[in-house]
This record gives structure tokens, C-alpha cells and sequence, in this order.
């Protein structure tokens, strides 16, 4: 039986080079003395740490819990110690430092009692708060939370695609995982179509990956259909391979839940697996490890493990080495400092030489032969939004749909100017996304302004009438007690300590502060937090002071 | 910083304008055999002033000389602006051309892919308006001509004026411009036709006529450059459309005024535009719809002005206005976005 | 009615009150900063181009005639900065916005040159009533035709890389003049 | 001569007829153009521009009465969406008016006093505090107009520039190799 598959427009065909690393099996890496654990593995809030300084973790202890909805757990790799937590490395563009809990370890690899799950019995939302806890998160490299991916909502979903597509150049995580743990891979898809409720299971696998296709056919039972698919880069987007598929066109703005469609990485459907069916947390993962090392292969490694020992497990660079790309060399970024770990997000280690790498010769001006927009797969008009924001021209970027860009890089592999393409969208919208941020805080700060403006009017309107209502009071009093009080001299007096009252009260009323109340929590707990120290602060020099 | 993609692929600017470059040597080399050497004069005389002038600009602005010269887009420019003018002209004409082209036309907006009107075009229509004789004196098909000029004549008839040889015994007027003049004096269409330099007459060994034959090999020329995908179908097709249809109702309507669609097509520049000239990607039209509608549009202006107008050829001034029409048209001609509805797209808005 | 296509052609195309009369420029160059800009002035110009041309021809055959002609150009003007004025109102009434983007060259509509210089040419040309609004129609719509395109240009142009003494209006100018020069291929279409 | 008198008054009637009728049939009443100036500027009320606020301010550009470029916290790029709103020539921000980077008011609590006086002047009540007590600054609300600071008496409160984190972190603009330094 062969589906009828729809092709999306654009895409590019680079050199796969996937032979460099899928020959060999998934290799176990050995423990490691130290472990980095980032708080921000995933989208949304990063994890609280659960544990302080000093603590002894289990392997797969939870150390940071999710925090707010979209969010969450993240656990120890391996028994030991909490040696510090503060700000570290992380695999980021930026190359900034992020909260991080680094683990001393034992030695002892002792783990949590884990606790297989009988999901098939359970409640769907128990099932996905369980899956929480675990620390799923979509292993392709968005890294969502998959609890929530899993909640179909108010929407029906009724195809589950699971993405085995792997079209970055390079990368075979997927590829090896599919021909040595198909069974596993699909026990884990069982759970996913179990929590969403859907009837059809798409896999779509590209068709440089035969090995990959046939295991996971073999693996698969007759309800769920493996299909290959062309091998064209961008071709394992979640979009692209969605349309490849379905031929259903994901909303611009939307996700794939709004045509009743859920994607789901490969690795996703192997880790849940383990979380769920051996209760063991995502504590590890698949990494690829290719390019200009001594043994290019997939490793299972740590969430944690220090990049530089991930590569130093893999024989190490070869001379000449130029540097590592964290992910693709399509859609990954430069590794700014070895020292990083491993997160749910890495899937690939490359180290480039200036042979494989070779350096982007320099940018020309764009001549607008539109190639971009040929191999644009999101039939955008890349060289009119390079246009506009090379200029900073960022609203007319915008009116070019920059935001429907999936930054696949096809754009730049095909000018012939050379012109780094995605660098300047990237550019562009963070610069939007800043001055959107800017704008709503200048709307708050607007609000605020504008209330306090309206408080400080309406207190002065009260107090006027308070005066004006007194001054009636003593004038009436006045009146009255005229022809009773004979004494003008007590009459003054008593009228200057009214007046010396009233002042008092007013400044009094006026160095009430008028904002504490409705304080939002945190500042609240802020507050009492400083009060606190400050009274500590203040008795300690009152009893020093008591001493002398 | 640079961030990803780290590879790329294999295609360079200069490479494409060298490719383009090469798709014309057909075209060159059937003008040279029919028209005489005078064609290699003038490609190198203005190759020369283009990268002059480029070099000047360049050294004005302060900008790195090497990339930019070798990107070979002021040789294209050069190329087409010698293939669109009169072989055998002064060679201040081909200076003043290409100041209007490099200079005005491209490094004023900024240099390669600034510029919003096609520099070649630029220089030529600026020249037809200035010195519209010279631009009228082209050489005759040598077999036509009463005296062959030798290289070394040509040379001389360019730099020294017309020296010894009387330029009558080796111009005439084109195709376009006999059918133009003969018409306005009443010539019977039979009688103008009848002409050696019309219809195939000419032949190859004859060295008689040759545009036909000239024009055809920058279709041959064009269609290599289809074949290898530097350009698409849509500005080809659609301008060759334009100039046929529009040209073809004209003759429907009165075959004693207006020349037949062919002869349209296979005279003056519309071979040489449609393929190279019209499909300069900086100027014109960007998206599919766009292009089609620009390229229509510029054929059916070059037929227009062709048969009204006061000038003999259109395709310069054709290309030109439809230049000055591209961001307009590629503002309203953006293709659907993917993911996105067309209803949606509205509601945006 | 051809004789009336073919004025209307002639002066959209090969008469362009702008690029070959070399008349407007001010608000050519003034308000094709944006296209939107651009389409809306085109809109308010023909409007009010339109309307003078037909006011104007009536007040010079019926009430100016042949002994109060040297009130033309004085009456005309009066009746541009009417009809301007009018203008202004209504687009201050139904887009503010407009009316702000616009700016100081709404009222100067009175001022263009090319709003002025139509009815004067319509008597001088000797059009009769139709003919006038129609050379009215026609030199407007080619004053919008070409604002419009320019202001396209335009908005491409702000992010060229010219060289700095050119940037801004100098190539803008530029432009307009290499706009002119296609223009020329007009020439001769229509006499 | 009376007949041209009489000629144009008769036009000039007629117009003024017409322009009547239609001043009050498109009569405006108010103009929406504060509104759109404000939604410009930054709301940072810091009175850096010499007006009390971003909204008198803008009331001021509206009635031409100030120049576009005299608020820093916008920058050039306020300046420049400001001169696209009213149609005129962008400029370089006014004499004296840099532009500094974003930081937020910092309260010393150990120096603080509780004189309330900082939350009278903030003028987005970013400061929390009691009489006597310590007061602490709401980052997230805090605009960094640093109207703040004079009032102290004890200057217990700086201001800190904002730092880039994971977070918040920009790419930056794709380097031109070609460009000369010039």
C-alpha cells in the first residue's frame, strides 16, 4: 500500500553525510565525575531546584520541578552530591550562563526505585501529569513540554504523525534508534495514541534511512503505517513533514493541533517509553557525534554530561579541528564553551574543519535572482525581507510575514551572494520581539502613570471638601458660640491648635503611603523578606550598642 | 557573529552573470559573422569604460575593489548595452552609454543589485534621446555593404571618425527603421519586404540579412539558460507573448501599416530582451504573477511603441517604464505564504 | 469618444503633466514617501483636478468671456483654493489620518503648479466643456499613476545602499529623472 | 471694472457658501493625534523632554509646540517612527538628550529610611514601602526615569543597567564584511 504524498515547494538537497556516524551502534558512555544540570531545558518557565547545596540525589531524582503550566521536571542523572548551584554554561547561542545544578558524582550510579506505570488503566490526565514529572519534552529540538502536547484540548486529534524524517544533514540519532529500538519506540507511541485518542499513526521516515524504514516496519503492528518520504531538506519540519504527509497546510500562527494533527520526534516516543512503562525519568538521551573526530558515532549520554566528555568520548577532535556546531549544521549553532551539557534539546555534536566547514566566503550584494524564494519551503519572499531588515525597516520585514519563517537556513545555502539570510530574520525578530516587549511595558508603565495621575487628583478633590466641610463646621461653631464665649484671647488660641491639628493630620496623610495594599505575592513576601533582615540587621547593632 | 547554516552551496554571483555572459556568445558570434568585426570593438570598448568607471566609483565610495569587479555584473551590463547599440559609432558614444548605465543608473543607487531601472537600458535610452543619428548608422550586412571593413577599419572608424571610407558605404538603416520610414511614404508592404535585408533571403552564406539569424541565437542562448534554470519561463515567454499578440492584432487589423508578429519578433531587440535583458533579476519583477505581468506588459509596449511611437525599436523604453512599475506590482503580487488562507491573509490586514 | 480615449491616453502617457510637462513636483516629490500616502493624494489631487478643470471652464466661458480675461488666472485660483479647502474638510472628516499624512501638502494642492497649470491649458488648447474634464481626468490620473509608482520606488529606495550624498531625496530626484527618460518612449504615440 | 467687482465677488460668495456649509457638516471635534503620539513614546514619564510626562508631551508635538527628538528613552528609532506619523524629516535626538541603557532603580536596604518621599516622586508607583519601613522597588514596573533619585535623602537608591540573560538575549546584527570601517 503507498500513500499519496504531497510535496511541499522549495527545499534544498545538502550532502547528508549521515554514513560518518550511523554505522556504528549506540554506545553507553561511563560515568562521569561531575554532571551539569540546567534548570532551562525546555520552552516556557524554567524548573525550580528542589534541592540545596550539600544534598545527596538519587539517579532520577527529580532536582527541579515545573514551574507554571508550561513547563517541566528535571532530574539527576546519576547518584551523588550537589556540589553548587549557580549560573553556568549552557548549549545557547549566546553563549550566557544559565542556572544550572551541578552534580558531584558517587560512583555509585544508585537509582530511585522506579515505579512502571499501568497507563493503559489509567486516567488520561493522572497519565500526563505523570509524564510532567518526568521531564518529557520534545526531543527533535523545540523541547516542549509533551504533557501538554499530549492533552488533545478542545481539539480533536485525529492523526498522530511521529517524525523519523531526520533531514538535517549529519545528525543519525533518530536513525540508530530506530534500527535498534523499534519495538521500544513503538510501546512509547503506544502511550501517545492512548493519551490523544486518535485513530491514525503516521511515521514518516526519509527514504536515505532503508535500515530505519525496515526495522520500524518490522516493529510496527497493522493499525500504524511507516512511510517513507523524500529526502529533501526541510522535509522533517514539523510542518513540512505534516503537509508531506496529510497534505493539510498547518495555520500560519497555529500549531498542528488545530487541524486536529500531532507530531511527535522519534526519540520523544522512545523516552516516553522508558518513563512510562519503566518509570524511568528522561535522564539520558541519543547524541550524535560526527565530523572531524576519531570515532564518529551515536551516543546514550546523560542529560548533564560536559560536551568536551561527550567528545573526548568519541576518540576526540582530529587536528585541525575548527570548532563544534551544537545541532545541525543547517539549523544548529557554534558551541561557545565545551563546558556545556547536554540537554534534552542536543542532538548532535559536529566538529568542523575548515575542509567540511569551509568559511562563507563574504557577503555580495542580493542581485534578487530569487533563488531564496524557490528554496524557501514556507513560499516566503526571503530576499524582500532581507531587504527591510537589513535596513531596520522591521514593520515592512514584518509585512512580508517574517514570522511564517522557520529559520531552516535553505535560503542562505542557495544565495549565490552569500548573503547569511536567516542572521538577518533572526536579527529582525528578536528586534520585534523587543519592542514589542517594550510596548507593552510602556502601556503598563501608561496605565500606572494614569492611575496614579487620577489617585493624586481624586485625593486632592477629598481633601479640599474634608477642609471646606471643616471650615463650615468651625465657622457654624463660630456662629453659635459667639455670643456665649466672651474671651477673644481663648477663642484664638483654640483656633491656632486647630489649625496646628490640621496641618499634622495632613502631613501625616500625606507620608501614608497608599500603594501597599493588593501587592501581588512575590513583592509581598519580598518585602517581609528585607523587613526581615532589616530588623536582624538593626538588633544586631541595638544589642552591639547594649554591649558597649 | 554569523550563525547557521554552515554550509552552503556552490552557486556565486559572478558565476551566474559569467553563465549569462556565455548564453550571448551565440547571438555575438552570428552579428560577427553577418554584420562584420565592428561588434568586437564595441564589446571591448565598452567592457573597458564599464569597469573604469565601476573602478572609479569603487575608489570614490572606498570600497573593496576585488569582489566587486569580479562579480562580472558591469561586464554583463557592458555586453548588452554593445549588443544593443550600432556597431561603428564614435567611441565617445559607447563612454557616454556606459556613464549613463555604471555610473547613474547602478553605482548612484548604490552599486549591484541597488539600482531599480536596468543599467544597460538606462544607457541606451539615454543615448537615443541625446544622439539619435549615430544611433540610426548601423552597420550593413556585409554583403550588403560596398566596402567590408576589416578589424583594423573598424578600429579606425571608431576612434578617428570616418577617415577615409564614407560611413554611407558601410551603414544602412535597420530593419525596423526601413519598415517605419518606407510605410510612412506609402511604400507597398510587397515592395518593402522585397528588400534583401527583410525575410531569409538573406541566408547564412549570403551574409545578406542575418538578424533573423542573429536574434535566433540569442533564443538558442536563452533557452541554455532556461535549461540550466539561471532564469524561469515566466519574463520570456510572457514579453515574447506580449510583443507577438499585441503585434499580431495590429497586422490583423491593418497588414499594410503593421508588420507581421515574426517579423516583431525576430527584428531589433526583443530576442536579445526577452531572454537577457528583460530577466535582469535586480530590476525586474520578483514573484511568478509579478513577472508575468511585467513581462506581458513590457511586450506589449514594445509592439506599441514600435508602431506608434516615434522611435524605430521599443524594447529600451519598454523595459524601462515596466522597470519603474516592478515595486508596485510585486507589492500586490505576493504569493501565498504557506499555512496561510487567503481569507486569513485579508483579515490580517 | 475616441478622440476623447485618445486625449485621455495622451495625457496620462505621452503628455505626463509631471514627467513631461515637468509640472507638480513638489507634491511628487513631497508625498510618495509611502505608497499608501501616495495612493490617497493621488485620489484627493484627481478629485480636485477633476472638479477645476470642469469650475474653471465654465467660469471663463460664461462668466469671465472674452473682455474679463485678464480675471483668469485670478479667478482660477480662486476656485482651486475652494475646491481645496473643501477637500481638506471632508478629508479631515472622514480620515484624520490621512489628513495629518498628508500634512501641509493637502492645502497645498492650491499651490501645485500642475492644478493651475491644467485649466489654463485647457483654454489655451481651446477644449470644450467635455474635453476639459476629460484633460482634467487625464492629467490627473497621470499625476497619480506616477506618484504612485514613484512612491513604490520609493519605499525600496529608503533601504538602498547609496552612497551617502545621494541617499534621501537626491536619488529620489534621480529617479524622477530616469522616470522621465522612459517617458520619452512616448514620444510621438500620440501628437 | 464693476462688472469684475461684481464677478468676483459673486465666485468668492459662492465658494464661501460652499466652504461654510461644508465646515459644518464635516465638522471635527477632537484629535485622535495625542493619542498615536503617545502610543509612540515610551512612557517612561522620566520629563526628560521638558514636559511633565509622555502625554503633555505629546499634546505638545501634536500642537507643533515641540520637536519630535526631545525624548532619549525613545531614541533614534522613537524619532524616527514619530517623524513617519507626522510626515516629517526624521533628526539626530536634541543637544544633551543620550540615550542610556535600560536600567532599573535599585533601592540600598540597608541605607533606606522609609521616608516614603521616592514613592511620591515615581510616577508609575513602582515603589512599594510604608512610612519608616524599608521600600523596595518593583523591577518589572520600574520605567528608569530615575525621578526618583533626587527626592532621597539619603541617596540610598542607583540605578542598574538591565543585563542580558538567556531570556532576553538578541541576535545581533549580521556582520557586514564588505563595509569598510569609514
Amino acid at each position: 500500500m503507498s500513500r499519496k504524498l504531497f510535496t511541499f515547494n522549495g527545499g534544498v538537497h545538502p550532502d547528508g553525510h549521515k554514513a560518518v556516524s550511523n554505522a556504528t551502534p549506540i554506545r553507553a558512555m561511563s560515568l562521569l565525575p561531575h554532571y551539569v544540570v540546567p534548570m532551562r531545558q525546555h520552552i516556557g518557565a524554567p524548573a525550580r531546584p528542589m534541592v540545596s547545596i550539600g544534598d545527596q540525589v538519587l539517579r532520577g531524582q527529580m532536582i527541579g520541578a515545573a514551574e507554571g503550566y508550561v513547563s517541566t521536571a528535571v532530574h539527576a542523572p546519576t547518584s551523588g552530591r550537589v556540589v553548587a548551584i549557580d549560573a553556568r554554561a549552557v548549549p545557547h547561542p549566546s553563549g550566557l550562563f544559565d542556572l544550572a545544578v551541578v552534580i558531584e558524582a558517587d560512583g555509585e550510579d544508585q537509582a530511585l526505585e522506579f515505579q512502571p506505570l499501568d497507563w493503559r488503566n489509567l486516567d488520561p490526565s493522572a497519565l500526563r501529569n505523570r509524564i510532567r514529572d518526568m521531564g518529557l519534552a520534545g526531543l527533535g529540538g523545540a523541547v516542549f513540554p509533551s504533557f501538554i502536547k499530549l492533552n488533545p484540548g478542545a481539539q480533536k486529534i485525529h492523526t498522530l504523525i511521529l517524525n523519523g524524517a531526520e533531514c538535517e544533514p549529519w545528525i543519525t540519532c533518530d536513525d540508530r534508534l530506530m534500527r535498534e529500538r523499534a519495538a521500544e519506540i513503538v510501546r512509547g507511541i503506544e502511550v501517545m495514541r492512548h493519551a490523544l485518542g486518535c485513530r491514525t499513526t503516521l511515521i514518516g521516515i526519509e527514504d536515505n534511512k532503508p535500515e530505519a524504514l525496515a526495522a520500524m516496519r518490522a516493529a510496527v503492528p497493522a493499525d500504524m503505517e511507516v512511510v517513507s518520504v523524500p529526502t529533501l531538506y526541510p522535509g522533517g519540519g514539523g510542518k513540512q513533514l505534516t503537509y508531506t504527509l496529510t497534505g493539510v497546510e498547518t495555520p500560519t500562527g497555529g500549531r498542528s493541533t488545530d487541524v486536529g494533527i500531532q507530531v511527535f520526534n522519534m526519540g520523544t516516543a522512545y523516552s516516553l517509553y522508558r518513563s512510562v512503562e519503566l518509570g524511568e525519568p528522561l535522564i539520558s538521551r541519543v547524541v550524535t557525534v560526527t565530523g572531524h573526530v576519531a570515532q564518529a558515532g551515536n551516543f546514550d549520554v546523560r542529560i548533564g554530561t560536559p560536551l568536551k566528555d561527550l567528545l573526548a568520548a568519541a576518540g576526540g577532535a582530529l587536528p585541525g579541528a575548527s570548532g563544534e556546531i551544537v545541532g545541525g549544521p543547517m539549523m544548529g549553532f557554534d558551541l561557545m564553551d565545551s563546558a556545556a551539557p547536554v540537554t534534552k534539546a542536543v542532538n548532535c555534536l559536529i566538529v568542523k574543519n575548515p575542509k567540511l566547514f569551509p568559511t562563507k566566503p563574504i557577503e555580495l550584494s542580493c542581485i534578487r535572482c530569487g533563488e531564496c524564494a524557490r528554496a524557501c519551503p514556507a513560499d516566503l519572499q526571503p530576499f524582500e525581507m532581507y531587504w527591510y531588515s537589513r535596513a531596520k525597516d522591521f514593520g515592512r520585514a514584518q509585512s512580508y510575514n517574517l514570522f511564517d519563517c522557520i529559520e531552516c537556513g535553505c535560503c542562505s545555502f542557495v544565495c549565490p551572494s552569500h548573503i547569511p539570510l536567516v542572521d538577518y530574520f533572526r536579527f529582525a525578530k528578536a528586534e520585534i520581539w523587543e519592542r514589542e516587549r517594550e510596548k507593552y511595558s510602556a502601556d503598563q508603565a501608561r496605565i500606572r502613570h494614569e492611575f496614579k495621575t487620577f489617585r493624586l487628583e481624586r485625593e486632592k478633590q477629598e481633601k479640599a471638601d474634608k477642609f471646606a466641610k471643616a471650615a463650615e463646621k468651625s465657622r457654624e461653631a463660630a456662629a453659635s458660640g459667639a455670643d456665649v464665649v466672651a474671651d477673644p484671647d481663648a477663642e484664638k488660641k483654640k483656633a491656632i491648635l486647630q489649625a496646628a491639628l490640621e496641618r499634622a493630620k495632613k502631613a501625616k496623610e500625606a507620608v501614608t503611603p497608599k500603594n501597599t495594599d493588593n501587592l501581588p505575592p512575590m513583592v509581598q513576601k519580598e518585602i517581609d523578606e528585607i523587613e526581615a533582615r532589616r530588623s536582624k540587621v538593626e538588633g544586631n547593632t541595638e544589642s552591639q550598642a547594649r554591649h558597649e | 557573529m554569523i550563525g547557521s547554516p554552515y554550509i552552503f552551496g556552490r552557486n556565486s554571483t559572478s558565476l551566474v552573470m559569467l553563465k549569462v555572459m556565455l548564453a550571448l556568445i551565440p547571438g555575438i558570434a552570428a552579428h560577427a559573422w553577418f554584420f562584420g568585426p565592428g561588434i568586437w570593438v564595441s564589446l571591448l570598448l565598452c567592457s573597458a569604460f564599464a569597469l573604469g568607471f565601476e573602478t572609479l566609483i569603487l575608489l570614490l565610495r572606498g570600497l573593496p575593489l576585488k569582489p566587486f569587479l569580479s562579480d562580472n555584473s558591469a561586464l554583463l551590463t557592458a555586453w548588452l548595452l554593445a549588443l544593443s547599440l550600432p556597431t561603428l559609432a564614435p567611441w565617445w558614444l559607447y563612454a557616454v552609454g556606459m556613464l549613463f548605465a555604471i555610473v547613474v543608473a547602478k553605482q548612484l543607487y548604490g552599486g549591484i543589485g541597488q539600482n531599480l531601472f536596468n543599467p544597460a537600458m538606462v544607457g541606451y535610452a539615454a543615448l537615443i534621446v541625446s544622439f539619435p543619428v549615430y544611433m540610426t548608422q548601423w552597420p550593413a550586412p556585409i554583403a550588403l555593404a560596398d566596402h567590408a571593413l576589416t578589424i583594423v577599419d573598424a578600429f579606425d572608424v571608431v576612434f578617428a571618425g570616418q577617415g577615409a571610407i564614407s560611413p554611407d558605404a558601410y551603414t544602412s538603416a535597420t530593419v525596423l527603421d526601413t519598415w517605419k520610414t518606407q510605410v510612412r511614404l506609402g511604400t507597398p508592404v510587397e515592395t518593402i519586404l522585397a528588400q534583401p535585408m527583410f525575410g531569409w533571403a538573406g541566408g547564412l552564406a549570403g551574409r545578406l540579412g542575418g538578424q533573423e539569424i542573429v536574434a535566433l541565437m540569442y533564443f538558442v542562448g536563452g533557452l541554455a539558460l532556461l535549461s540550466i534554470r539561471l532564469i524561469t519561463w515566466h519574463i520570456p515567454l510572457a514579453f515574447l507573448i506580449g510583443v507577438a499578440a499585441t503585434a499580431g492584432v495590429l497586422h490583423l487589423i491593418d497588414p499594410t501599416q503593421h508588420a507581421s508578429p515574426l517579423l516583431h519578433l525576430l527584428s531589433g531587440g526583443v530576442m536579445l530582451g526577452a531572454f537577457f535583458i528583460a530577466t535582469d533579476p535586480v530590476s525586474a519583477a520578483s514573484t511568478p504573477r509579478g513577472k508575468l505581468i511585467y513581462a506581458v506588459m513590457a511586450g506589449f509596449l514594445v509592439a506599441i511603441i514600435r508602431a506608434f511611437g516615434s522611435y524605430p525599436d521599443g524594447v529600451a523604453f519598454a523595459v524601462l517604464l515596466m522597470n519603474m512599475c516592478v515595486p508596485f506590482i510585486d507589492h500586490f503580487t505576493q504569493p501565498r505564504v504557506f499555512g496561510h488562507t487567503r481569507t486569513a491573509a485579508k483579515d490580517a490586514k | 469618444m475616441e478622440n476623447y480615449l485618445l486625449l485621455l491616453i495622451g495625457t496620462v502617457f505621452v503628455n505626463n503633466i509631471v514627467l513631461s510637462k515637468i509640472l507638480g513636483l513638489c507634491p511628487f516629490m513631497g508625498v510618495s514617501r509611502k505608497l499608501e500616502t501616495a495612493i490617497s493624494m493621488g485620489a484627493a489631487t484627481t478629485f480636485v483636478l477633476t472638479l477645476a478643470s470642469g469650475a474653471s471652464y465654465l467660469i471663463d466661458t460664461y462668466l469671465l468671456g472674452q473682455e474679463l480675461s485678464y480675471l483668469r488666472t485670478l479667478s482660477f485660483i480662486v476656485v482651486i483654493a475652494g475646491i481645496v479647502g473643501f477637500t481638506e474638510m471632508f478629508i479631515k472628516k472622514t480620515s484624520p489620518v490621512l489628513f495629518r499624512v498628508l500634512g501641509i501638502y493637502l492645502p497645498l494642492i492650491t499651490t501645485n503648479c500642475a492644478v493651475l497649470g491644467i485649466p489654463l491649458l485647457n483654454v489655451r488648447e481651446q477644449h470644450n466643456f467635455i474635453e476639459s474634464l476629460f484633460y482634467g481626468l487625464g492629467g490627473a490620473l497621470g499625476f497619480s499613476l506616477v506618484l504612485v509608482l514613484f512612491a513604490a520606488m520609493r519605499e525600496r529606495l529608503e533601504a538602498a545602499d547609496a552612497p551617502t550624498p545621494f541617499k534621501g531625496v537626491s536619488i529620489a530626484m534621480i529617479t524622477a529623472g530616469l522616470m522621465s527618460l522612459a517617458f520619452m518612449g512616448f514620444a510621438g504615440l500620440i501628437r | 471694472m464693476i462688472t469684475a467687482i461684481f464677478v468676483m465677488a459673486a465666485i468668492g460668495l459662492l465658494l464661501g457658501g460652499i466652504l461654510g456649509w461644508a465646515s459644518i457638516k464635516f465638522r471635527v471635534e477632537d484629535d485622535p493625534l495625542v493619542e498615536k503620539i503617545d502610543a509612540i513614546l515610551p512612557q517612561t514619564q522620566c520629563g526628560q523632554c521638558g514636559f511633565p510626562g509622555c502625554k503633555p508631551y505629546a499634546e505638545a508635538i501634536a500642537k507643533g509646540e515641540a520637536d519630535i527628538n526631545q525624548c532619549p528613552p525613545g531614541g533614534a528609532e522613537g524619532v524616527k517612527r514619530l517623524a513617519e506619523l507626522l510626515g516629517v524629516e526624521a533628526k539626530p535626538l536634541g543637544e544633551g538628550l543620550e540615550p542610556k541603557p535600560k536600567s532599573v532603580a535599585v533601592i540600598d536596604e540597608n541605607t533606606c529610611i522609609g521616608c516614603t518621599l521616592c514613592i511620591q516622586a515615581c510616577p508609575v508607583d513602582a515603589i512599594v514601602g510604608a512610612a519608616k519601613q524599608m521600600h523596595v522597588i518593583v523591577a518589572s514596573q520600574c520605567t528608569g526615569c530615575e525621578l526618583c533619585l533626587p527626592p532621597c535623602p539619603v541617596d540610598c537608591i542607583s540605578m542598574q543597567v538591565i543585563k542580558e540573560d538567556v531570556l532576553t538575549w538578541k541576535w545581533r546584527y549580521p556582520i557586514h564584511m564588505m563595509k569598510r570601517a569609514a
